[in-house]
């Protein structure tokens, strides 16, 4: 249990950073995990290739609500290319069944290591990435939205 | 003193283990149940002596799987006090429940002639069901409301988490199908069936009962009920998956046109046009499952060995315990009523700021398996404020020592979130 | 010389007798086949070990009922030339094409939103099928016209019972719809896909094909011939009683409204109105036959380690045999093509004077399972003037001992009838 | 095999006594058998309290037509209550696994009586009895009409 519920994810479950709603977002994305009736948001808005800023609101596990704390520290204000790899590398984790994956990937994820036990519990998989989900369909729609260069990448779930 | 049962040794997945070795703790029989090994047998030993097409073959393997599809048939109409041909196969209860919507619907749509007149629903007529249901008696009539332009009303629950049967006025001379569940998935809480059908037969309306729980946990007789219609699921009591049934009134299965349509159903095909045979092979459009009606068949002999009677009373025994162990722990809620009377041993509860996955797995830890979401049943969760909630319910294998476990894994979940 | 196969050990129930000990010469696989130990083994060890609810549990064996149930569909969807989403379980052909009738329908009834609007049907609207349907392929297009208002039209069969490809001219502009079969059960014709794909393209119909017979006896690539929708059954091609599936194409199940609602298949519930999961879930409403997907797993890993080819030749030799030995007795009448070449190893007969019914019954006494009747395609045994037949049809376990069996006992039919 | 195929249902599979149909039948009735699409026709007139007329058409196995045939040789003229009768045993009969009932009811069954072997084969059942559905319908039919008194017995088909 200790290894799942790592003291980040944890606290993060209940810090919930970058909770709220933004004015005018470019992006929208809603998402439910059928599972369980688990619901979440996410706005984004973009200057040029920037992803200037991200809100989120949603009802879930501590899975899902610290993985969208956790991704709203990592990719607010960041470049969009960063933010949309630092995704693949999430989902990449999660879908590992509970292994580690190269270290530089490791690196790359920072606090979102937290999450490789949770790899290991099938269910579990799409808590953690409801939220990412959610950040890829918004992007996609700001892109679109606000004719930013570059094709969000098309990988699996 | 209750006579408790001990037939866990009966299932062979009871005595597996999970999570590096702990005994597995079964308490998702609500979900669906275990299979003893009895009903394994039926199944396999069908399969390897008696599987052929049904009802068309000239062969003798064919005359045995007939005559054991058929047989089934009558021991699972006898099980719900109902006659052989009111009894229809479907592949779940969700079918079943859908049969009946799409009835009325092929005959507002002018399908099944004069007879089917009686089922014809239009704008001003008004379907009921209640905020109790699971999603499979409801969105089908919700389907059927959109597409007939009748109007969806529904009866409202009790804080107890029961039908709330101070408001049957819901049920007017409009009201043409009243929809409601015999017992709930979410709050377990058994229907007090005789006022609603008095009701809705004073007002001319049809009865579908939703006897996916009830028909697996207690005595059942559909007569003696007094519906119109009722469906449930092999899979939730000792059966195979992929069987259900639909119980109808034989009067009523004749008038119905068919649902799904195409061999075995017909009389007379020409390019042109089709004419359908009577029920209950009207209703049962192509290859049926054949050897999971012998399964079931096998559940239900299973079952009445064991009597209903005393299957109730060691269930009612084990709620009693669940719902004592869950008072012990702090700030627990119970979704439903707090006495195991007239109620199921379904236990929902929420345990406030820990969310039900996260209850669940750490109960999954201790090898404890229990049902975490909405259960099907989005609209009563949201009666009680919550989104989900986490779920036990027992079976005729559960023994003290599962609730036992239970009540401390719950001990556990509230510590480790604290 | 073809490569023939020796595989009836693996089927228990070919090793059973038959009416006071006569060997079981079992040639009814065109109306379901023989399943192999590790098709019954594979279910029992899912019933034992892995049997939970799918898709909705946090425990153990949930997450393994899941994976069990999601690598079946990958299976299937491998062995058939499809996409993962693009499978959709079903408890029979029959339901499959029903899905997709009704898919139709709703959309016609305003159901499904923008997305649908390509499904709707009207007056003035078409829907092609052929005279060699199976009632399954058939009967559920009737229905479709009978409440869309829309004109049912139908390709012919040639005198040795094919598709005649010259009368495509019948799929116009104002044709939706192109239902056809991919073998005949009756005829054993083996259509050729790519000139009804390309008509039914070149007017933007969409194309349905049922693939029952074709998936069970050949290597079928869907993405391959490009049809729309496809669908084929379990039980035909050594799977259980109780599953089949929808191919539909990923595009088109996107846009398709649902068929059976309720449990599942649903995002968000209110008592008002709900909204639907992206495909296959939208069409899997309520409780999966798990356990028959998991055997239906087994079947296609079965069917592959042999190999389709290698299957299709020895049915094939089969069906050459069966061909020269119906031959050589008097006066009996095939319905079909007379050479092996793009057909199946099903051989339906009249013997002029004798009903079938009398004929399956002499072959019954012997041992010897075949079916007799309609065999649920009434339109193209009128169009061979007949009203029913007696129908042999061979499987991967056939074997030429089989086939001398048949071959003797029809000898014996014509002589006990002379 | 001879034991079913008894040579009196061999024959009258062939004569295909009172094979034909009525003016103006008082009753009729048209039955198939969902197996196999086997159909069959009987029609009735009555005069009074006896059957004045049958007749049938169809088309079948031997065991339905020649259950039809014996049926047109056995009832056709008789008192309507010996009719109904006739049939009640034969359907006791056929449903019998094979067995043959009382002697006193195998008497009243006379050539009937061949149709023993039937019950041993449950697929064939119907076929036997196809005939005599068709005789029981249109003789309920016939009674509405004429007003003839007495119930059609209501038994197991
Ligand atoms: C060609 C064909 N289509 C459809 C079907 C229907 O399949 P099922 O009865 O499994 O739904 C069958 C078999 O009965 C068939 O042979
Ligand atoms: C009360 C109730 N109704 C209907 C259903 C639907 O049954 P199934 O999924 O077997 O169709 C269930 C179970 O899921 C249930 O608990």
């Amino acid at each position: 249990m200790e290894q799942l519920y790592q003291q980040v994810i944890l606290d993060h479950s209940k810090a919930r950073s970058g909770e709220g709603e933004l004015d005018s977002p470019h992006g929208a994305s809603f998402q439910v995990n059928p599972t369980c009736g688990d619901e979440c948001t996410v706005q984004v808005s973009l200057e040029g290739q920037r992803l200037a800023q991200l809100a989120w609101s949603g009802k879930g596990c501590s899975i899902s609500q610290a993985s969208l704390s956790l991704m709203y520290e990592m990719v607010d204000g960041e470049p969009l290319e960063q933010a949309e790899q630092l995704g693949e590398t999430f989902r990449e984790l999660i879908h590992n069944r509970g292994h580690e994956l190269t270290p530089e990937k490791m690196e790359l994820l920072e606090d979102l290591s937290a999450f490789t036990g949770v790899g290991r519990y099938s269910a579990r998989v799409k808590c953690a990435l409801l939220g990412w989900m959610a950040l890829r369909e918004a992007l996609a729609q700001a892109r679109h939205h606000t004719g930013a260069s570059g094709q969000p990448p098309q990988t699996q779930a | 003193m209750t006579d408790l049962l001990d037939l866990a040794g009966d299932f062979p997945l009871l005595s597996r283990t999970v999570r590096e070795g702990k005994p597995l703790v079964y308490l998702d029989t609500g979900a669906t149940s275990q299979k003893p090994g009895q009903v394994l047998d039926a199944e396999r030993a069908f399969n390897e002596r008696h599987n052929a097409a049904v009802h068309r073959g000239a062969h003798q393997i064919a005359e045995e799987a007939t005559e054991a599809f058929e047989s089934a048939r009558s021991a699972v109409a006898a099980f719900v006090g109902a006659d052989f041909g009111e009894i229809v196969w479907t592949k779940n209860a969700t079918e079943a429940l859908n049969l009946v919507s799409h009835g009325f619907l092929n005959a507002s749509l002018g399908r099944g002639g004069a007879d089917a007149a009686r089922f014809k629903l239009a704008p001003g007529d008004e379907i009921v069901v209640t905020e109790l249901e699971h999603h499979a008696n409801l969105v089908p009539w919700q389907e059927l409301a959109a597409k007939t332009g009748a109007k969806l009303r529904w009866i409202p629950v009790t804080p107890e988490g029961r039908l709330d049967l101070e408001q049957l006025s819901v049920i007017t001379d409009r009201t043409r199908v009243v929809a409601f569940t015999h017992a709930s998935n979410v709050t377990g809480a058994v229907t007090e069936v005789a006022p609603v059908v008095e009701r809705a037969k004073s007002v001319g309306a049809y009865t579908v009962l939703d006897a996916c729980q009830s028909a697996a946990h207690m005595p059942v007789d559909l007569h003696d009920l007094g519906v119109d219609f009722a469906a449930f699921s092999g899979h939730k009591m000792l059966g195979p998956t992929g069987v259900g049934a639909l119980y109808g009134r034989e009067e009523l299965l004749q008038a119905l046109p068919p649902f799904l349509t195409g061999g075995s159903m017909v009389e007379v095909v020409t390019m042109e046009e089709t004419t359908f045979m009577p029920p209950p092979q009207r209703f049962e459009a192509g290859t049926q499952m054949v050897a999971q009606t012998v399964g079931m068949h096998a559940a239900v002999d299973y079952l009445s060995a064991v009597g209903m009677e005393r299957l109730a009373a060691h269930e009612d025994h084990m709620g009693q315990l669940l719902l004592e162990g869950l008072a012990e722990v702090p700030g627990v809620r119970l979704l439903g009523p707090t006495s195991s009377a007239q109620r199921l041993a379904v236990i929902a509860f929420d345990v406030p700021g820990v969310h039900p996955h996260d209850v669940g797995q750490v109960l999954d830890d201790q090898g404890i398996a229990v049902r975490v979401g909405h259960h099907c049943a989005q609209p009563v969760h949201r009666r009680f404020g919550v989104h989900a909630s986490t779920r036990a319910s027992a079976g005729v294998y559960t023994t003290t020592a599962d609730v036992e476990a239970f009540v401390k894994g719950l001990h556990q979940v509230v510590k480790f979130f604290a």
